[in-house]
């Protein structure tokens, strides 16, 4: 189980701000792959990965990253704070 | 060091001078402010969503990598989240030492990471609708300077 | 713009936040404050001296400068003379513009010019004496980058 | 007629901050050569004119200018503002 949070236009093209998600996924790119084939909402918001930035317990990470141990993935756009 | 992420309103006069009072020894301080601007005439809100404990975390990380590359008296930050009106303070950088290359280097620094490493995400509401701010290219960019 | 040669002590923070409001349009407020630092340990007063009349002329030069440079919603520059104490707001710039970028760099710009372009000279008064700050070759050469 | 003004240790040095001066002098370095043996304290101030700054009419300038048409003219070192 991993609790998977999304941020702004991720979050409203995917519907909700964060769910627990069963998943055997091994890196990050495995789990986009098993969201983008459950529903269209999911491929919508995931159709190109090079607009998204992932982050791993709260550290920003790629997406060839492991899962191993982690309990929170968090996807968004590129930020713009400041 | 400060960090402050927060919906209210804050008053960067007031948080300069409590800065500098708080920096014993500097003899140059650097103060940025970001503010929001109507870009296309229509602005009624600015919506800053972030990242609660990612923020946090991601702000203290960049605060101590400046504290690391330059000899710093003092430095904080203070970045708001929710709705903001046009003209309002978004965020503040201050940043504190004995000489001025080194203030305006690591507040120039700390602003080009907060734009980018810190998770924050700027939506304008307009009268015709609403839309995400991109991230621009140059933003990017401007962190290979360090 | 706004040039203010005083030997009145001011308030940056009350500064900031009436510059901040005067820049309207802009999305970026630097701001660079010099403060008496006592080096030495031992310093009572830090005497400033100027030449009236070029010493507005001169900053009014500089400003014009930093404008035909960078797209500025507003500029200030307040600089003080006569006996200033440790801790001391000695001057202050700020800069406005609609990005980052050039409120940084025209800050950064106009310290590095009314360093050495502006005819200021400092005295520090110790318990062991008196002596005239030297300039630095550092601050000639920063000249260089602009 | 001229008026000289001296700033920071040049003032301190020649012992006072301004003065009027009846010159011939083409140059500022005529001028300061002038001075200089007029008495100790202008030689003083003015033994390494590579240390000075000069200011005609309120400008800054260089010691090769010519003072035709200048009204003051100003001997200080290298500024230390900011």
């Amino acid at each position: 189980m991993i609790d998977v949070l999304y941020f702004a236009w991720v979050r409203e093209r995917v519907g909700l701000p964060r769910e627990r998600i069963e998943t055997e996924a091994a890196t990050v790119a495995d789990l986009v792959a098993e969201l983008r084939v459950r529903e269209a909402r999911y491929d919508a918001a995931f159709s190109d990965t090079s607009a998204l930035r992932v982050a791993l317990d709260k550290e920003l990470s790629s997406f060839d990253a492991s899962l191993k141990g982690v309990r929170e993935v968090a996807f968004f756009p590129p930020m713009t704070g400041g | 060091m400060d960090v402050r992420v927060q919906s209210e309103l804050f008053d960067a006069g007031a948080e300069l001078t409590r800065f500098s009072l708080a920096s014993e020894g500097a003899g140059a301080v650097v103060s940025f402010t970001g503010l929001v601007r109507d870009v296309s005439g229509g602005l009624s809100v600015m919506e800053i969503e972030h990242y609660p404990g990612m923020t946090e975390k991601a702000i203290a990380d960049i605060l101590a990598q400046a504290q690391s590359r330059w000899d710093l008296s003092n430095a904080m930050v203070i970045h708001r989240f929710g709705p903001l009106k046009p003209g309002d303070q978004i965020m503040m950088v201050a940043t504190a030492a004995r000489h001025r290359a080194a203030a305006f280097a690591s507040a120039d620094f700390l602003m080009d990471y907060l734009k980018s490493r810190a998770p924050f995400w700027k939506k304008e509401v307009t009268g015709e609708g609403t839309g995400w701010v991109a991230a621009q290219d140059e933003d990017e960019a401007a962190l290979k300077r360090w």
